[in-house]
């Protein structure tokens, strides 16, 4: 065998404390190595350019490169073994940037190390068997999970894009959050205007299939070739005959079920559709108020009913749908901010969470888009922001920031003071973030034009004061005095967390989650809409605190990554599965027991049982060669026998 | 008459102290101390406690070695031109001047028995040869026999000279040393041992009463062409091996199999270098005749018995005329299930009797 | 290539792709300081990690190993982690029995966006290496040998089972013998006081069948091979522990075994037998009494009484009577609770680590690698394709060094981790002695106590722990790393 | 109900300034069944001012008063007031680490006991021997009618995992009790804030500011009296209710009892044994609301 070394300089990130030449000098002396340099830029141009000279001129048959995690540029130099006419998985990576010369100053340790891990790379190599990737038929079709302004862009660009559409909505209808903001910065838009018409495109989309009032329950099978189990949740009412008309709504006994869509905010009936524009406009009965179903004895609605939708007996119903790829676009819940006593821990009616005043402020709220309080229905005219309340504060477990309060409580201030111009609004902050395009303007014309106080300080307690307002004790600490403002609704800025239940679906969907729930994308710079499991991509908040127009650019991402892979007709498997060596097997079946995918069977040869790896479905995990006692079953590029030169390499005393 | 020297109970560890001068390397039986205790032959050193039992471990070990470095090599790259590599071999050190004390009769004629393939075929092999050359065996002869020898069955006996140097015989207060080849002579001229000739009548009185002790030996002349006969039947071997494991506790505490395997260890260039290994191989095992493309002319267990014991009753005694097997009795104590030599190829007489 | 000399030890490090070695990468990408000692072996998941592959670094002289995967429920392939978690922790638990420092190995759990996590873990593992100084090598180890004390009191009373009711055992055999391939016992061997497996086929075998303290092989180390045919077997107690392992893991088919039970009373240790016996032409008489035996050889007589004389193992046998039988004759004997400490374990558990290296070095050195203590085991089912000596995948070379001797009783009690029944035949196979049952004792412990007291082979329908896992672990609880 | 029996410590400002407190407390406790043996030879607990100086000598002072409840064989001791309470409860648990053990036990006669008996308040302590339920259940005359809110200073539950008195920032124990006695009790907002504590004397104003505002928003709310249980804030609150009204440029008429010169009448002991005189602003209007009440509730 003949192999060529490389000891990437990266500039001065491994030449700053790694003597690469000696590296290269001794890599000359380990086995099969038969040229070995030590370029500044192994990843450039120049770099893959020599590699590729190299290669033809010393007639190699493996390449080590020495320089950054394989993680990062693995796949890079594959390729430039492959251009030079060398299969891609001859090729070995020593990483001695992350894991050697960025960790420490001493040179010479440094150098010692960089030629261990240049030996240990070079021993595995040698025992490296060329592998060609098998291609494989997909699905071209995408489920897409949450049906918020993210899930609705990726659904509308994949259906563009001329790929069937599986979008399934928890909720009864789309729209997500977004539905529910009266206006949205920094142009003060209408939300239900700009969210509207994307919505009804969903609707009428001919690629697109809407199950909305449904969950994912099940997802197995791999990129492309997903198989989803979904649950129909049972809405009571047939919706192909429902037509949206309302008047079950309006007869409807059962005034005081809690409206979620309205954010508590006021009460609505058993059956209803959640706001004017919604999508699909369907009726639902919420079965825990209903009197018919819960008391066995009402019925009003189904006599109403012009079409007879109303279907008392119905139940969930599961339904498959076999998919290529998987958007998760399922956005986020507010945090419970009750945890905070010191501001009433929610037993005060007047001090409410920002969605809720989205909800007073917006037309088709509960209070037609007046703002009244919920106490007594008056107008407030001194009204408090809190930002950050249950954002960046590691005593409730919420140390980071989620990005859009400061711009939505400029919007509420400017809206307030729009609404009752003799009101005075106050915003208590710790920093104001706006670093989107024309958001600092704005958050300046809300304290120049709108004349919003900000001060800069947190509150400490907020109590009524017995005559119908509420004291807000807080500090000014650009004064460095204590502040108290008598004020008359209190708005929270509450902070954002995973939607409930992301992380039982990420388990499903077999992606990682942080500790708050939000799923991991593949590389927070480089791969923010990727995750480690191929043909799974994310967009919007459910991967982090982000505001709408980034949500929208990340479905829109998610969506071109989901075009980008059905580009091909063909999928090409990942070459390093799991092999089976038939005259070792013996059958005892212990690796069929444990593969966590079921991607091995049992086979008949030659009359004995035998062990198969079913190569679409193994994901390379390598369980079942740490589990076969005689090594019959061998993970490719993973082999005991790799491995073991790595171990012996290191440890041959 | 041959040369005879005496030597008192506890004269022992001087003799042997006399047979260590100059490096010579002493093999002594030691007891190891266990639950299951096992006696092996190990290097004498002084004050090291010994034994004259039967050694579970026969010394094969002196001329075969269960593993032997057969010579080292190492690999060096041209700095200049790294694709040429130069190698050089190293021949492993001449083996040390070896001396076997207190084996048995039935370990003696072992080495005899091996002398034939490795040494009186068409080529001598060369690191046997040197060890051979380097070995003197000093033999204890058996005071009687024992529930699993039958060394009287196979043309050996409690006191058969076969490849001894000297036959050493217990008599009450001491032990006659009587030198059988010229090896032997010189080895106990120079040992300085007050001359044995008269009690030597009391060694071969002892000798004889241990022949008396035995049981009559069946006659195993027709064992061969018996046993050739049953080559193809199957269903004879089959029953005889139902309970074998198929382990190697019969070839490798064996004293006359010398079936060995040879394998390279090691790369080479790194400092250590690279070693050539000769080490025992098991025909039991099935291993032994696996091919590579993976087929296997002797897969079933019963098919490996016949081989072996075909081997030590037939073929061994058709190419050089006596059998490989010493009756030693090894192979029946040492195997777990006790699958036994003599049952087998009694069984094979019989069998081939009425055919 | 050493480490540098006075400066760094030999610490291997074994990292799953997906997040350790990204909290690796991140780690570097935070210019986090670290110690130079530690490499990195990369693999695709922890759940690849063989723990062999640990013992072959810590025998070839790593000072200290360090494993590091995704947090449980995070695993890139959903329980890679989980099956790493139970396999290492045994392995961790294991060590100690060989003379290997326990802290010398670690494994813990660290996400990809945990770079000052992993800065901690390497600093906090290196300084502990550091303090442990160099592992002694194997090698270097002084030959120490030590007797393990067999004086035990046994948790029910021993006998030699003559009441037992042979004549029945053996008209059902002989009821069932023309359905079935064959039935296997034992029987006299090659005199009075041995006896050796059975194969009955024909009805005039089954007059053979013996039963007594000599039966000592286990039966069931044959019923692998006769996959698909029908065969019956006799067992004691601890056989039929062997079988039910069978079939837990349908290594044998129920339908195919038919399984006849008497009570056992305990079987004599033919090692020391043997050993009182000494060298005899032939045995005159054996007789039989249910206190013990009383053997009579070239004319003297000899004494063995079951109290003195039991394999360790029936001392504490739990399961007299067999777990699982079709025809059971005869009431057991009723066992007291509690447990003893095997003979070979308690004597390993009263040396320290400096002196079980020592022991093993002395026990190894006359190992002639036959593997009668391999064959002679009921689980060891790849018999021909075994890595200790089929070279590929490369596990071990043909040197007869005591540490490649050792390694392979490593991958023998490690391949039996949760599967053992502790019948004691590869000790009692092994000709020159060596006492190997204390690392599978050793294991069946460590197994018991990190699995709710869980036993091999008691319950054909439990599912062996390490072929399978728990999400939230009762006993194996995560080191923290302050 | 079977006669139980606490060790008792009283605390200085209980023979003193607070003696309408201790005199409620002992009235209380004996209808309830409760006997309180007080501490023979008791000192003080060193109360604000001791830990400010020297954490050592503080605890020793306290240590001294459990060493003499441990001798008397108490498992618990019960003590009215939030501070003794809070310093006795620091002291036993610093006790637990052995360097600062035994720096203490220098400074003491004797080492201490090894093990000192737990230290809780006397409303804890009254609550463990009768729920909401078993309390209702021995009420004479319900004080129907009346509308109380309850006040329990910053001391009382916090810091939150030492005092151990439900959420720090909304303790509700006073509320049930008050509850079971038949008032109509509101949710106080200000129930934890600082009233100004001993600042009355360098710091008047501030003391003034903050007793002015509970003082307010209790009028504000109606409430017909504020319930205490801690001796420095009922002064504050009761004693310069005139400074505080002066301070916030209104009059105050609010009555500030001890819940236990509530509990006492509820239960229906004499007017005359509840130490009611004492009180500054006086509770008179209150009773005759509450028998009003009576008549027709």
């Amino acid at each position: 065998m003949r192999i060529g070394v490389f000891i990437c300089h990266c500039g001065s990130n491994i030449g700053g404390t790694v003597d690469c030449a000696r590296v290269a000098e001794l890599s000359r002396a380990f086995p099969d190595v038969v040229y070995a340099d030590d370029p500044m830029y192994t990843c450039a141009e120049p770099g893959q350019a020599a590699i590729e000279a190299a290669i033809h001129e010393h007639r190699l048959d493996g390449v080590v490169v020495a320089s950054c995690t394989p993680r990062m540029h693995e796949p890079t130099f594959r390729r430039t073994v492959e251009r030079a006419g060398l299969n891609r998985y001859m090729f070995e990576m020593a990483n001695i940037r992350e894991h050697v010369s960025w960790i420490g100053k001493d040179k010479e340790a440094n150098t010692n190390k960089a030629a261990e891990l240049v030996l240990m790379a070079v021993e595995k190599l040698r025992r490296n068997t060329p592998l060609t990737p098998k291609s494989f038929d997909i699905t071209k079709k995408v489920l897409i999970i949450g049906g918020g302004v993210a899930g609705i862009q990726a659904a509308l660009d994949c259906a563009d894009g001329g790929v069937p559409v599986v979008l399934v909505e928890r909720e009864a209808t789309i729209g997500g959050k977004m539905a529910k903001l009266d206006k949205t910065f920094p142009t003060v838009d209408c939300s239900a205007c700009i969210l509207g018409p994307k919505m009804v495109d969903v609707a009428q989309h001919p690629n697109i299939t809407l199950y909305a009032y449904a969950e994912v329950e099940d997802i197995s099978g791999y990129v492309g070739n997903f198989s989803v189990k979904i649950r129909k949740k049972a809405a009571y009412v047939d919706w192909s005959k429902c037509t949206g008309c309302g008047a079950c709504t309006e007869k409807c006994p059962a005034r005081k079920t809690p409206d979620a869509f309205n954010e508590l905010t006021g009460p609505t009936t058993a059956i209803n559709i959640a706001f004017p524009q919604a999508i699909p406009k369907k009726a639902v009965i919420n079965a825990a108020h209903c009197r018919q179903l819960s008391k066995g004895k009402c019925g009003v609605c189904a006599k109403v009913c012009p079409t007879g939708a109303i279907r008392y007996d119905m139940e969930d119903e599961i339904v498959t749908e076999e998919v290529g790829s998987i958007v998760a676009a399922t956005g986020y819940d507010l945090m419970d901010w009750t945890v905070y006593s010191e501001y009433g821990g929610g037993k005060y009616p007047d001090v409410i969470t920002s969605l809720q005043y989205e909800r007073l402020l917006s037309a088709s709220g509960p209070t037609g888009g007046h703002i009244l309080r919920p106490s007594d229905g008056r107008e407030p005219k001194s009204v408090v922001f809190i930002q950050c309340v249950g954002s960046r504060d590691k005593s409730v477990g919420r140390p980071y920031c989620s990005g859009f309060c400061c711009m939505y409580t400029a919007k509420q201030a400017v809206l307030t003071k729009d609404h009752i111009p003799d009101s005075q609004s106050w915003v208590f902050y710790m920093d104001i973030r706006a670093p989107g395009k024309m958001y600092d303007e704005f958050t300046r014309r809300a304290v120049e034009e709108y004349g919003t106080e900000y001060i800069r300080g947190r509150v400490s307690a907020i109590y009524p004061d017995g005559k119908g307002q509420y004291v807000v004790m807080g500090v000014d600490t650009l004064l460095g005095q204590p502040v108290e403002i008598k004020a008359d609704l209190v708005v929270l800025a509450v902070g954002i967390e995973a939607s409930k239940g992301a992380s039982q679906l990420a388990e499903k969907l077999r992606i990682s989650y942080d500790q708050y729930g939000f799923f991991m994308e593949s590389h927070v710079k480089l791969k923010p809409v990727e995750t480690n499991t191929a043909g799974v991509f994310l967009a919007g908040v459910c991967q982090g605190a982000k505001d709408i127009p980034a949500s929208v650019a990340q479905g829109s991402a998610a969506a071109a990554k989901v075009l980008a892979l059905f580009a091909r007709d063909k999928l090409e498997s990942d070459p390093q599965i799991a092999q089976v060596d038939m005259r070792r097997c013996v059958n005892c079946g212990k690796c069929i027991r444990c593969c966590p995918f079921g991607a091995i069977k049992e086979v008949e040869m030659r009359g004995e049982g035998k062990a198969q790896v079913i190569e679409t479905v193994c994901q390379g995990c390598g369980l079942c060669t740490a589990t076969c006692p005689q090594g019959a079953i061998q993970l490719s590029h993973a082999t005991d026998n790799q491995i073991l030169a790595e171990v012996n390499a290191l440890c041959q005393c | 008459m041959s040369m005879i020297r005496f030597v008192t109970a506890d004269g022992l560890p001087g003799f042997l102290a006399h047979l260590a001068k100059d490096g010579q390397r002493v093999l002594v039986p030691v007891e190891k101390p266990a639950n299951k205790p096992s006696v092996v032959f190990e290097p004498w050193q002084e004050g090291k406690a010994f034994t004259l039992a039967k050694a579970t471990v026969p010394p094969k070990e002196a001329v075969l070695p269960q593993c032997e470095t057969l010579f080292s090599f190492k690999k060096a790259k041209d700095p200049a031109d790294p694709a040429r590599v130069s190698l050089q071999l190293e021949e492993a050190p001449p083996p040390p001047p070896t001396v076997v004390f207190a084996c048995r009769p039935c370990d003696a004629r072992g080495f005899a028995v091996l002398d034939r393939p490795y040494l009186h075929g068409p080529f001598a092999d060369p690191c046997y040869k040197a060890r051979r050359e380097a070995l003197t065996v000093i033999t204890l002869t058996c005071a009687s026999g024992c529930n699993t020898c039958f060394c009287h069955w196979v043309g050996g006996g409690p006191s058969s000279p076969e490849g001894s140097d000297v036959l050493m015989t217990a008599i009450e207060g001491g032990y006659v040393l009587q030198a059988i080849t010229p090896r032997g002579e010189a080895c106990l001229a120079a040992s300085a041992l007050p001359d044995g000739a008269e009690v030597f009548p009391r060694a071969e009185e002892a000798r004889k009463a241990a022949w008396q002790s035995l049981e009559p030996a069946p006659d195993l002349k027709d064992a061969p062409q018996r046993l050739a006969a049953l080559f193809t039947d199957t269903t004879f071997w089959q029953e005889q091996t139902d309970r074998c494991l198929s382990c190697g506790a019969c070839t490798y505490f064996c004293p006359t199999c010398y079936c060995f395997n040879i394998t390279d260890e090691g790369e080479g260039l790194s400092e250590k270098g690279g070693r050539r290994l000769r080490s025992w191989d098991n025909c039991m095992s099935s291993l032994f005749t696996r091919e590579a493309s993976g087929h296997n002319p002797r897969n079933a267990k019963a098919l490996r018995m016949r081989n072996r014991v075909s081997h030590k009753f037939a073929t061994y005694p058709e190419n050089w005329g006596s059998f490989s097997c010493n009756g030693c009795g090894r192979c029946i104590s040492n195997c777990p299930v006790c699958l036994d030599i003599r049952a087998i190829v009694l069984a094979a007489l019989e069998k081939g009797a009425d055919a | 290539m050493p480490v540098l000399e006075g400066k760094e030890l030999r610490i291997v490090g074994f990292l799953c792709n997906w997040c350790s070695y990204g909290g690796a990468d991140t780690a570097g990408v935070a210019r986090a300081g670290q110690p130079t000692d530690l490499r990195i072996i990369r693999v695709p998941c922890s759940g690849r990690i063989d723990p062999l592959f640990i013992v072959k670094a810590l025998l070839g002289g790593a000072d200290g190993v360090l494993v590091s995967g995704c947090h449980p429920r995070d695993c890139h392939y959903a329980a890679g982690n989980f099956y790493a978690r139970r396999r290492l922790e045994v392995l961790k638990q294991f060590l100690p029995v060989l003379g290997i420092d326990e802290r010398r190995f670690e494994y813990t759990w660290v996400s990809a966006s945990e770079g000052q996590r992993w800065q901690q873990v390497v600093t906090v593992f290196t300084e502990r290496i550091h303090q442990l100084g160099r592992a002694p090598r194997f090698d270097d180890a002084e030959p120490l040998l030590k007797l393990a004390d067999m004086a035990l009191t046994s948790l029910r009373p021993l006998g030699t089972g003559q009441t037992a009711a042979l004549d029945e055992l053996k008209d059902a055999i002989r009821a069932k013998l023309p359905e079935l391939d064959c039935v296997i016992g034992w029987q006299q061997g090659y005199d009075a006081a041995h006896t050796v497996p059975l194969f009955i086929r024909k009805p005039e075998d089954v007059d053979k069948l013996v039963w007594g303290p000599f039966n000592v092989n286990n039966p069931a180390v044959y019923l692998p091979s006769f996959k698909g045919k029908k065969v019956g077997i006799v067992v004691k107690g601890c056989d039929s522990r062997s079988v039910v392992e069978l079939l837990q893991e349908n290594l044998i088919r129920r339908e195919d075994v038919t399984i006849f039970a008497l009570p056992c009373e305990g079987t004599l240790d033919m090692a020391r037998v043997n050993e009182k016996l000494g060298r005899y032409q032939r045995i005159d008489s054996v007789s039989l009494d249910e206190a013990g035996a009383t053997i009579v050889a070239d004319g003297t007589e000899h004494r063995f009484c079951m109290t003195e004389y039991a394999q360790g193992k029936c001392y504490g046998c739990t399961t007299p009577a067999a777990v699982l039988a079709d025809t059971r004759l005869g009431t057991p004997t009723p066992v007291q609770p509690g447990t003893v400490v095997p003979p070979e374990l308690a004597l390993l558990d009263s040396m320290s680590l400096e002196e079980r290296m020592a022991f093993w070095r002395g026990q190894m050195e006359r190992c002639l690698r036959c593997y009668a203590c391999r064959n002679a085991c009921p689980m060891c089912v790849c018999r021909d394709f075994c890595i200790s000596d089929s070279r590929n995948p490369h596990w071990m070379s043909q040197e007869d060094s005591p540490r490649e001797k050792l390694f392979f009783q490593t991958i023998h009690a490690m391949h039996l981790a949760g599967r053992c029944t502790g019948c004691g035949e590869c000790q009692r196979a092994c000709p020159v002695g060596i006492p190997i049952l204390a690392l599978r004792q050793q294991i069946a412990r460590a197994v018991a106590q990190l699995f709710d007291g869980y036993r091999p082979g008691l319950d054909p329908a439990a599912v062996p722990p390490l072929l399978g896992y728990e999400v939230e672990e009762k006993n194996i609880h995560e080191r923290d790393w302050k | 109900m079977s006669v139980v029996s606490f060790a008792y410590y009283p605390g200085c400002s209980a023979k003193g300034s607070s003696a309408d407190y201790e005199r409620s407390t002992r009235t209380v406790c004996g209808l309830l069944d409760i006997c309180l043996e007080e501490l023979p030879g008791w000192n003080c607990c060193g109360s604000t001012p001791a830990h400010a100086v020297d954490t050592e000598l503080s605890a020793a002072l306290c240590v001294r008063n459990l060493d003499i409840a441990a001798q008397c064989g108490a498992k618990t001791v019960l003590t009215p007031c939030p501070s003794c309470l809070s310093n006795l409860r620091h002291a036993g648990r610093r006790m637990a680490t052995p360097e600062f053990r035994a720096r203490v036990n220098e400074l003491l006669d004797a080492p201490a006991a090894e093990t000192l008996p737990e230290v809780t308040s006397v409303m804890q302590g009254i609550a463990r021997q009768y729920d909401k339920a078993a309390l209702t259940a021995r009420v004479k005359k319900p004080l129907t009618g009346l509308r109380l809110g309850a006040y329990y200073g910053c001391l009382m539950s916090r810091p939150a995992d030492l005092m151990d008195f439900g959420d720090p920032e909304n303790p509700t124990l006073m509320e049930e009790m008050l509850t079971a006695c038949g008032a109509e009790v509101v949710d106080f907002p200000l129930k934890t804030s600082c009233c100004g504590a001993s600042f009355g004397i360098p710091e008047r104003p501030m003391t003034a500011r903050n007793s002015a505002k509970i003082l307010d928003l209790a009028v504000n709310m109606g409430l017909d009296a504020l319930v205490v249980a801690c001796p420095l804030c009922q002064m504050n609150l009761d004693l310069r209710q005139k400074q505080a009204a002066k301070s916030a440029g209104t009059t105050f008429d609010l009555p500030v009892p001890y819940f236990t010169q509530l509990l006492g009448l509820a239960l229906g002991a004499p007017t005359d044994q509840l130490g009611l005189d004492k009180l500054c602003v006086s509770l008179d209007g209150l009773l005759k609301k509450a028998e009003g009440g009576q008549q027709c509730g």
